[in-house]
């Protein structure tokens, strides 16, 4: 890339741009992201009431505590439930990144009859609302032995429209010399994508597997429905379960969602720019 | 340098060998799909076709379906409840897609200035997208009570603005289940439009300003019509998202599912208890189809009208 | 090594025929350079000898073997592209190392030749680099070395210079030149810029619509163009060409005079080319040859020469005047071509008639 | 053999079913009991969804006013008279049981049985010197006096919680249009509130909030909640909010709920039940008729109510002494014996017709009468579905 | 049009200074190309003039007015860039009246002026046509368009022809200049190609490392260089420099023999710059001026001229020989420079000594 295409805001940063309006939208924004978050501060800090403080609705709770952390971490079934659902969004995101990355490539790059509307097949999957799935998935998971296996709670997600559509989006910017240049060193198709394409999108590799790995982390709906065995639950769900008949203990849930929050708000803190420059360079062609 | 890769002369010539270039693409090709390909159609088209076929029958989950032709669309079309919340899925879209679109570009538009703290700020907006839908349905529900708890309405009467009902008003409660949908939503269109405006190349910005247009003119005639495929992007995903909204309504109104008096009951809502709560399957089928329909047809309409024209 | 032959090569794409059932034999060891303006059908060609396309029709030797149904590995070819196509995931050392990819040779022998590679290519230094942190030039090498490290029957070069600029473009011209008498491999260039087909060699093939106009040495096709399109194309600036007509044995061109040159049998139009090198601007316009008067429109100071667009009749010539000359614009001056020096072509065939 | 039970996860109840469950496979070494939970939320869901996969439990729990759709799903099959004697089924357990009778045939038993009553909070009515009030006028007076209001006559801490979706449709269905001297339901089990004692209980409710203002829909977003935050003086709620309410910061009590003028009482009980399963046979048919038998037995149900906190559904283990003195669980056991069973086609569908009913005249104005045959008619109509 | 005039110019980004403080006046109606390799500071100055980057000190003039604090659109100035920077959302009228987006015009009168512009650019037929279905060439045009056509007091280009390919370039360039004749605005423009700076310029300025090396016409700088650097920048190929030492008036070379020739007053080491155009392949030594013997390492024949590059000493040199000489690679050649075609330098300080 040349210094011409460099973003706009490098360019226009001038020493002149500290200027008053600047500061004001600066401050807006600031603002802005607070509000953002204070539903999470509100989380945060019911997780740190009691049960009985928990409608007593000041952020700053009256007497701190950490019980319900003790409580929801040294349950034992939390830190399983912990694992399990990063064992699931991490193989789920795994199966996306090597899945979708496959279809979009062979999509963006071999030229045969019928590309086109495989393309369009995938993408209007995303126009089927999940609700209407469940239940026959629950019927093939049942008939097929997966009911209640790790491999039953990931399998509907296992390939997805959206990574497909972002994925081929990306290889269309791959110039095909670099296919080519493989090819003619004696690599096959295969091989020139895993060793070749793959490395080259890693950006959008980035950008899928963050969202994949968000999305699955808190999945809820199916997870429950495909689940029999406590030690199954994924997170979302198990928390869900501290809930009970028209009693439900927030303080809990609350501690359960904010420990919840803590490895997904990791992975984006370590990886935001990638999502930026990830989706940047997909370039969005519609 | 001896030659390592004489080319092989006595080999036998295989089928594979015999094929033409293209050919063996083509062939790789399919076989990169045979696995997807298998899943899409065993994981959601053959469900969706089985849904497609449920809908023309009474099937309630316990005894066998029974074919019953358009029955289920006549029961249906006949609800007054489904119109009321036919029109409550609209009114989803029609206010949800356009605000938070306007809302996240406009503060996309101006985090993409801001230099200092920059990757904070961006953090902090995109936090809620992080979030489990259940516990922030409990917070925002506490945000909505009257005083003395509720936050919004304490602002509300600082300011010396009349309390405002909202979750236990038919006329508020949709708009107030929508600006938590939004609040969700709003960091990863955020982000998107970032992107976008970065993917615009600074010369054009420059070139501009050489021709003497201020920021708004700028902003009307150079960013927003270039980043129209990232907007194209956005409406249709957030289209979609809107006509599925589900998670929100289901948890901020637990007590009264849609209500209250359906006023806030989305067509996702509506599926789910009919399929889960009334286990009429067909019926929810028939209700599923719709919705398809609705999602298919906004879609195209959006990619019609925003297609690129040449 | 080996030679390569084309026979009546075809290349459709869906209806649109892109090649047009070309012929050539590319002796073995010999550099040979492809040139033809934008969709001429260059790259297509290349492609199918390197077997990246199918071969719509005609047959492809290699070594005398038909190799239209083999796959690139297969035919032993090296091929160098525009971008350089040199992975930015690996180091130069790998990069080069990719050549080897399917060679059935031990780590330490790859990492030997590898070495060597680097070091015939001045790269020796940069192996653990990566392509990020290279020049154009040495990018240029890396991608050279990839095709180099596992000894190809012949090198495909698809336009290998065209994202340098001037000055690393003709250093590298040179290195590919000795490169190619060092390793004596069979050379097949693809170029849209005359100067690289001239300087580099051994026979040009002139393409144009997907046919092959002309072939022979760069001298060959500089002195004797068969038509109007391979005169224009080869030598810098292009020929000038002058409307004229031949009746009964005389010469008449619109702006200028002709005197005592020896004319081809021919009758009616003619184009008269005459290069603008062998156009002087020069007070003394006697004895055979062309000479004319007319506006200066335009100069070019090159330094060693200037270049003089000049108006004549309706249309623009370009004519030379020694480096410290500069005429001014709206001057009138007087142009001299030796006979000998004009090229003759029937204006409606465009094919070349004789020198004169 | 390896049996299935199945229940919601509710801590209490888990603990208490492990405890049975020991005891039980103690007992009978050669059957194992699997204890499987879900959230509540999705409990159902997860019922229906196994049945369709053919993967039911043996022993399942359920909400009596789910049975309609149990049985008509064939999720559960009639207990056999041979292993439970109907007879001895009718005169040990609370009449309330009969909610599990369908036509002939029993199609489960309870463990434990709940009522309704009325809590207060003794800080607030110590505030205000009020006692416990025993009848509507009193509840009605109670209300008043402890109730605040900010300047704005907005409620800031409420003389007693509205929450149809609670226990107030029971407490609306079975006490207050009885005290008016109405029937909800007549015998054939058909709608029978659309009518003036019907709109007189509607009208006592709604009156809370519009005319005496001591209550407000929504506030606190459930009534249970404004009671736990020391915000509301009084709740009607049911026995199985014992847990949760006693963490409270703050004392409070329990009464009986209100008689109305005339000293006529009525209460709501419910119960869940357990059942067998459609697909138990055999010998698992077998193992699953001796868990159901065990854990219905009187020494079940005194676990359960030290674990859990319920009360017994077997009559003599429920109306000890000690229990009747017991100054939260008296009030409860009392409630039994005049409670009344709602017979549910579809609880929650049946519920969403009171709440509407209530929103329609306190959020859309509609009168009274109308809401009233609106809600009737909705009802009406549902049961018809049900009983197809 | 203006005066454009630089005092003590200076840009720093952070803590480094892109630009020294460069003084420099730009006529009204001059055409001023700035050359340098990449990074010397050639784009920052043109924007600095253009008020796209903050002028960090000294000062601005244009039209004799100080404009450090104004926007562009108040210097009213044009700018076309390297990539053209046409918005493909409009069409090529549209893009081209953006131009007068601030001019208060009538929509008849824009219309007019815009197809005017398109009548001089020879865009007529393309007005409605969008950007992605024209050629690079096309393209240019209307950047250039919508500079023109709100008639600013002067253009600014930054590398405007380095997307395009050579024969595009050279009618570009040729387009440009008779543009800048009829419009007779200020231009500057940057370029790092010395064919443009040459052919174009009324003044070039030789840039490095943010400053200003010299100043002057193209036949100033091509004929009196004051460096090294500028003498093997302009002109091509580039100039031969071969070491040599002056002791007591006698100048000694390596690998050459000079004769003849009447040297500056200087002791010590010297580079010896003599241009390949000046120094030949031929069998005539004699007479003053440098003269050599040399193995032909490799031969780059353009038709009308044959590049030469010969061995000498441990360096090499191009010599040229006539277009139709070919001598053979690994012959010895002679060659021979005229007096008065050598340029000496200083070794150490690469300051021009003066020609010989
Ligand atoms: N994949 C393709 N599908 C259809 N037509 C093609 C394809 N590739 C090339 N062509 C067409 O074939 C013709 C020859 O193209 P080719 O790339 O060989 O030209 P070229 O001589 O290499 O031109 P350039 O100098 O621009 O690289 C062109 O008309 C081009 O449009
Ligand atoms: N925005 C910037 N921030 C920091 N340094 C910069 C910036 N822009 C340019 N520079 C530096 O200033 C110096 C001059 O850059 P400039 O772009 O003017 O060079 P140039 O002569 O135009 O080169 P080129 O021929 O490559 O365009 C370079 O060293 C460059 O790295
Ligand atoms: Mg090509
Ligand atoms: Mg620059």
């Amino acid at each position: 890339m040349t210094a011409t295409s460099a973003p706009a805001s490098e360019l226009t940063a001038n020493s002149r741009d500290i200027r008053p309006g600047r500061i004001i939208i600066w401050t807006l924004l600031l603002i802005g992201g607070i509000i953002m978050i204070t539903p999470l501060l509100f989380m945060f800090s019911t997780s740190l009431k009691t049960s009985g403080q928990v409608y007593d609705l000041r952020l700053i709770p009256a007497a701190p505590t950490f019980d319900n952390y003790l409580r929801v971490l040294g349950d034992g079934r939390f830190m399983r439930w912990f694992l399990n659902s990063t064992f699931i969004a991490l193989t789920v995101t795994l199966s996306n990144v090597f899945f979708d990355s496959l279809v979009g490539y062979t999509l963006a790059k071999f030229e045969f009859r019928g590309r086109y509307f495989i393309f369009l097949a995938i993408l209007s999957t995303l126009m089927i609302p999940t609700e209407m799935l469940v239940i026959p998935w629950y019927l093939m998971s049942s008939q097929l032995g997966w009911i209640d296996s790790y491999w039953g709670i990931m399998f509907p997600g296992m390939m997805t429209a959206f990574g497909v559509f972002l994925m081929k989006q990306f290889f269309e910017g791959v110039p095909n010399d670099f296919l080519e240049a493989a090819r003619i060193d004696g690599l096959n198709e295969f091989t020139i994508w895993w060793k070749i394409a793959m490395p080259m999108v890693v950006p959008a590799i980035s950008a899928l597997a963050i969202f994949s790995f968000l999305g699955n982390w808190t999945a809820f709906f199916w997870p429950l429905i495909v689940t029999t065995s406590r030690e199954l639950y994924t997170l979302p769900v198990g928390i869900s379960s501290f809930s009970a008949e028209s009693s439900i203990q927030w303080e809990l849930i609350m501690t359960g969602a904010a420990i919840g929050t803590i490895p997904t708000l990791l992975v984006f803190l370590l990886l935001q720019r990638y999502i930026v420059r990830g989706v940047m360079l997909a370039g969005l062609k519609g | 340098m001896a030659s390592v890769n004489a080319v092989p002369q006595a080999r036998p010539v295989r089928f594979w060998d015999r094929l033409n270039i293209g050919t063996k693409r083509v062939i790789w090709a399919w076989a990169f799909l045979a696995v997807p390909i298998a899943f899409y159609a065993g994981i959601r088209f053959y469900p969706t076709f089985q849904a497609f076929w449920l809908s023309m029958t009474d099937w309630d989950l316990l005894s066998p379906p029974r074919f019953i032709g358009f029955a289920n669309y006549q029961t249906m079309f006949a609800d007054p409840v489904f119109w009321k919340v036919f029109n409550n899925t609209f009114l989803y879209l029609i206010i949800g897609t356009p605000v938070s679109l306007a809302i996240s570009f406009l503060i996309a538009y101006y985090l993409d200035r801001v230099r200092f703290l920059h990757s904070f700020i961006r953090a902090l907006y995109f936090l809620p997208f992080l979030t489990t839908a259940a516990a922030m349905g409990w917070v925002w529900r506490w945000f909505y009570q009257p005083v003395p708890i509720g936050v919004i309405n304490g602002f509300l009467s600082t300011l010396g603005i009349a309390q405002q009902p909202f979750l236990r008003s038919v006329d508020q409660a949709l708009i107030s289940i929508l600006i938590p949908a939004i609040w969700a939503g709003l960091g990863f269109q955020i982000i998107i439009f970032m992107a976008g405006l970065r993917a615009i190349p600074g010369t054009f910005y420059e070139a501009a300003r050489i021709d003497g247009l201020g920021d708004w003119a700028i902003l009307r005639k150079i960013t927003v019509p270039l980043l129209k495929p990232t907007t194209v992007f956005l409406v249709v995903f957030s289209s979609i998202g809107f006509l599925r909204i589900f998670d929100q309504v289901y948890n901020m109104t637990s007590n009264d599912p849609g209500g209250p008096l359906n006023a806030t009951k989305p067509l996702v809502l509506m599926i789910y208890q009919t399929a889960f709560s009334s286990y009429q399957m067909g019926y929810a089928a028939a209700q599923t189809v719709v919705l398809f329909t609705i999602l298919l047809f906004v879609s195209l309409l959006q990619l019609y009208v925003l297609r690129e024209k040449k | 090594m080996a030679k390569i032959e084309l026979q009546g090569l075809v290349k459709d794409y869906g209806k649109t025929r892109a090649v047009h059932g070309i012929d050539l034999t590319i002796k073995d060891g010999e550099f040979v350079v492809f040139v033809g303006p934008s969709g001429c059908g260059k790259s297509t060609t290349l492609r199918m000898i390197a077997g990246l396309e199918d071969i719509s029709d005609g047959k492809l030797l290699i070594a005398d073997e038909v190799v239209n149904q083999r796959e690139p590995k297969q035919r032993n070819i090296a091929m160098v592209f525009q971008n350089y196509a040199i992975y930015p995931h690996m180091t130069v050392g790998q990069n080069i190392g990719f050549g080897l990819y399917t060679a059935k040779l031990s780590k330490a022998e790859k990492k030997k030749r590898i070495e060597e590679t680097g070091q015939i290519l001045g790269l020796e230094k940069l192996l653990d680099r990566r392509p990020a942190a290279l020049s154009g030039g040495q990018r240029q090498r890396v991608a050279i070395g990839r095709a180099m490290v596992r000894d190809p029957v012949a090198f495909l070069f698809d336009e290998p210079l065209s994202n340098l600029d001037a000055q690393l473009r003709s250093q590298m011209r040179m290195e590919i030149k000795s490169l190619h008498r060092r390793l004596g491999t069979t050379i097949v260039y693809v170029t849209h810029d005359q100067v690289e087909a001239m300087t580099m060699a051994d026979r040009i093939v002139v393409m144009r619509d997907g046919h092959i106009l002309q072939v022979g040495t760069p001298t060959d096709l500089y002195e004797n163009p068969r038509d109007v399109f391979t005169a224009r194309f080869i030598g810098s600036p292009s020929m000038n060409m002058v409307d004229g007509t031949i009746a009964s044995g005389v010469l008449s061109t619109d702006g200028a005079q002709v005197e005592g040159l020896t004319l081809p049998a021919h009758q009616g139009k003619v184009l008269v080319g005459v290069r603008p090198h062998d156009l002087m601007v020069t007070d003394d316009v006697d004895g055979a040859g062309l000479s004319a008067r007319g506006e200066v429109e335009a100069v070019e100071p090159l330094g060693s020469e200037t270049l003089v667009h000049v108006k004549l009749g309706a249309s623009q010539i370009i004519a030379t005047a020694p480096g410290r000359v500069v005429p001014p614009i709206g001057s009138t001056v007087s142009l001299k071509a030796e006979a000998n020096s004009l090229y003759l072509f029937d204006a409606a065939s465009e094919k070349a008639l004789g020198r004169a | 053999v390896e049996i299935e039970y199945w229940q919601y996860v509710f801590d209490s109840r888990v603990q208490a079913m492990d405890q049975l469950i020991a005891a039980f496979q103690e007992a009978n070494p050669d059957i194992t009991v699997k204890h499987t939970t879900f959230p509540y939320a999705d409990y159902q869901t997860r019922v229906v969804a196994a049945k369709v996969a053919g993967e039911g439990p043996d022993v399942v729990q359920l909400f009596y006013g789910w049975t309609d759709q149990f049985v008509k799903g064939g999720l559960i099959q009639p207990l056999d008279p041979e292993v439970f004697p109907y007879d001895a089924i009718e005169a040990d357990f609370f009449p309330i049981v009969s909610a599990m009778k369908r036509g002939d045939s029993y199609y489960g038993l309870p463990t434990a049985v709940r009522s309704l009553a009325l809590f207060y909070n003794k800080a607030l009515f110590a505030e205000a010197g009020l006692e416990a009030p025993t009848n509507l006028d009193e509840l009605l007076a109670a209300a008043e006096a402890t109730t605040k209001r900010d300047g704005g006559g907005n409620i800031i801490s409420a003389g007693i919680t509205m929450d149809m979706a609670g226990q107030d449709h029971h407490w609306w269905r079975e006490v207050l249009i009885r005290q008016n001297g109405g029937e909800p339901y007549d015998a054939e089990g058909n709608v029978a509130y659309d009518s003036e004692s019907g709109a007189a209980a509607l009208k006592f409710y709604t009156d809370l909030q519009t005319e005496q203002k001591v209550g407000q829909v929504g506030f606190m977003d459930e009534g249970q909640a404004a009671f736990r935050a020391g915000l509301a003086a009084m709740t009607i709620d049911g026995t199985f909010r014992l847990g949760a309410f006693e963490a409270n910061p703050f004392e409070w009590g329990v009464v009986e709920l209100p008689a109305d003028a005339n000293g006529m009482r009525s209460n709501y009980s419910s119960y869940f039940a357990n059942a067998i399963g459609a697909t138990a046979e055999g010998e698992e048919l077998v193992a699953a008729q001796k868990f159901l038998q065990y854990i219905s037995s009187p020494e079940a149900m005194e676990i359960w109510l030290d674990v859990v906190g319920e009360l017994p559904a077997r009559r003599d283990v429920a109306l000890t002494k000690a229990n009747l003195a017991d100054p939260i669980l008296g009030p409860f056991l009392k409630g039994l014996d005049y409670a009344h069973t709602t017979q549910f086609y579809d609880e929650a569908a049946q519920r969403q017709t009171a709440i509407d009913m209530v929103n329609r005249v306190l959020l859309e104005g509609q009168s009274i009468e109308d809401s009233i045959t609106a809600a009737a008619t909705a009802e009406q109509a549902i049961i018809d579905a049900g009983r197809q």
